[in-house]
Order: C-alpha cells, then structure tokens, then sequence
C-alpha cells in the first residue's frame, strides 16, 4: 500500500492523494516541498536536483517503512523530483492516510525530517546573477562556487 | 594491496572533477582505513577529511568491515526536499 | 491571502493548494478530513455535518489568524464543508504555506487541533442498521438515539 | 423580568425538539443567570445542566453580562473535522 520513488516528470498531488486514500482513512496529510523564488535572500531561478539513485530509493523507503511502524501502520506515499525544476515546481510529495489524524500528521512529518537528514539527493541552485551553488545544509552560508555542469 | 573504486557526487564530484576515485584498500579493510588511505590520493586533496561514506546504499561507521565487490560512495551532505 | 469558510459543495484539494501557493512559499502542508468506513466499530454510511454557522465562520476565522500570528505569517486556507457527505467525501480541507517547512506543518496542525476544540460544527453519522447518532467526542461512546429529521 | 430567546443546535435541539428556546432574564444578568434560570424551564428538562453558552458569535464565561439584543446560543460538543 506504501510506496516511495524518484522520478522525471512532475509531481501530481492530487493523484498521489487518490492512490493512497480508502474507505477505512479519515485523515490524509500532505507536504510538497517547491522550488521557491529565493534562498538566504539571494534571487533564485530554477533548481538541479541529483541523486545517488539506487541508495536514496533504498533510503526512502526505509524511512517510509519506520514510519509505518511507529504511527500505527500509517499508509505513505512518496515521491521526489529529480532533474532540472522551474520556480515552482514540486520537488517532493509526501502524502500519508490513516483511521486518525495524528498517525497522518506525525507520518508525514517523520518522513520529511528524515528524508532531509538521510537521503542522497543534492540541489544546486542557480541565482539570478548566473552563478550557481550547491546548498549545503550543514553551513549557514555556502560558498559560491563556479558550475558544475 | 588492491584498490577500490570510490564514487562521488554532487559538490564532491565538482571538487574532484570526476565522478569516481580509486583508492588504495588491503583486505580486511574497514571504512576507517578507506579514510585514511583516501587522503593519500592526491585527486582527493580537495574534498573533507571525514565525508560520510555509504556501503551497498547505507551509511556505515568507520567500523565496517568492506568486502570485495562492495559499493562505496562518499556522500556530501544531503539537501532533499 | 488567508481564508476560511464554510461550504456546501465538494472540497477540492488541488484548487485550494493553488490558491495558497506562491512563489516566495518553498512549503506546503495539507489536511484532510475525510468520512470513512466505521466509527468504534461501527460501520457507517455517511454523515450530515450541521453547523452554527456565523459563529462557526468567525471561529474559523479567528484560529486561521492566531496560526498566522503563531506561526511566522504562515498563509492558511480552510474549507469545512456542511451538508449530507457519503463516505470518502472530504469534510475538512487545511492548506498552509510558508517559506520553510516547520511554520506549513505547524500551522496545519493548530487549526485542525483549534477547529475540533472550539468551531460550532456537529455531525450526525448514519449507521450501516438505519440507527443515527450525534458524534460527541467528549464521551468515548455515545449513546444511539433517535434520528433528528 | 424580560425574557431572551436561546438558539439551541444538533444534539440539544434535538432534545428539546425545538431550535430556540425561550429563558426568563433581568436586566444586567450574566450567563450564569442565563443558565440558571435555563433550569426553572420546562423544556430544558432535557438539557445537560452547564452547557457551553455562545452569545454574539464567541464562547462566553459566566461571569459574561448580558445585553438587549445580544444573540445567545447553547454549544453542544463540538465534532467537526
């Protein structure tokens, strides 16, 4: 019933929300990271995401299935984007069902924390000034370094 | 002594300019040696002195043990979401 | 940017998403409620959700800016709607958004937390044996009693 | 002594079988007059004793005065969502 994927083409929302509801959840939670118009105040215009593939598809769905465990059998599905992302566009989906809402609430919320600490996939952002960085979230400010292409 | 072929990604595939390295390894080897043995390869001068490093598609601690045909990588700090 | 209201026709999760979300909004958070298949066992049809309903909007309306004020301008669209519902109908739909991921979560969860707490909404189930109930979530079971027409 | 009529919903006007219900008040009574003088009526038999009492829109406490013209409503358990 859970699933979790990179994939190439955009994020559907709504169909993610279909594919994970039934009859026994009263409650669906969803959180879509997007790629936003800035970052520490510098104008940002699209985002590269890359991924070490087979180990962050391994990742993902160990964390979804500890999210399982944990919230009471909680259903989640996920997906992230990978490849070249306009201002925007959906970068991951996280959608989970449950009879209650706080098994929905915390299985979503479980999975994005983890999914930022453990899974490798990288942006580098590209500014408006035509430069470009990879985001280290483990420094304040990064160092802008000239492209990787 | 064989070696082992290490792959890289996203900024530490920049600061190396390739997407792999290959770096000395005894057998019976653990991670920790793998470090230390990294930081003899003069491509490796410009990546950190302690990246995380994922065995067959998880991290591993410096103790374990690496074994014939495994799947290495270093991985720089992650930015999913 | 915020809103709040009640409905009488169906919830539509994705229109609302799109609504809330915007360029400088690298999060989005969602809730839904939805009627589902039984309730303590009991197998349930469908629920009539009934309302006071100018007290029930400005309640709403109050939880959707104290979110705002508590959780960094976070921006907030909710849709309770009223009616007949069958069951896999939404009843509650929650959309947050901000700039970083902890305000969207947050934001979601106080107003469905501050929505079952204080708004004026009540509901009716209807039960698979013809019987009906008036949920009330301050006792752990409720007593059956006859339908209010 | 005027009197004031109270809106009653869902499981409350059930159990009165009517959707107001009309309460002896005096000038510069507060909620908990309200409530009381709520039970000397008939109709409320039915009532729980100290329910949640809405007047203009909002929940309010006891001590609440009360004014000509204000719209007063008794709150059932609330159970949306």
């Amino acid at each position: 019933m859970s699933r979790s994927a990179l994939v190439d083409r955009p994020i559907d929302p709504a169909a993610l929300i279909d594919e994970i509801s039934s009859p026994g959840c009263g409650a669906v939670s969803l959180f879509l990271g997007t790629v936003r118009d800035t970052n520490e105040g510098e104008p940002v215009t699209g985002i590269d995401y890359t991924a070490y593939r087979a180990m962050a598809e391994a990742e993902l769905a160990k964390i979804v299935d500890e999210a399982m465990r944990r919230f009471g059998g909680v259903a989640v599905v996920v997906e992230h984007r990978i490849g070249t992302l306009a201002l925007g566009e959906i970068s991951v989906a996280i959608v989970a069902a449950h009879a209650h809402r706080a098994a929905a609430l915390d299985g979503v919320r479980y999975v994005i924390e983890e999914l930022k600490r453990r899974v490798p996939i990288w942006k580098l952002e590209h500014y408006a000034d035509g430069t470009r960085a990879w985001v280290d979230p483990t420094t304040a400010h990064r160092p802008r370094v000239s492209a990787y292409q | 002594m064989s070696v082992v072929i290490v792959q890289l990604f996203a900024s530490y595939a920049e600061l190396v300019g390739r997407t792999t390295i290959t770096v000395p390894l005894t057998d019976g080897d653990r991670v920790s040696d793998l470090l230390r043995n990294l930081r003899s390869v003069p491509l490796a001068s410009a990546l950190p002195e302690s990246p995380r490093v994922a065995v067959n598609h998880a991290f591993a601690a410096g103790s374990t043990r690496l074994h014939p045909g495994d799947e290495i990588a270093l991985i720089p700090p992650v930015a999913g979401g």
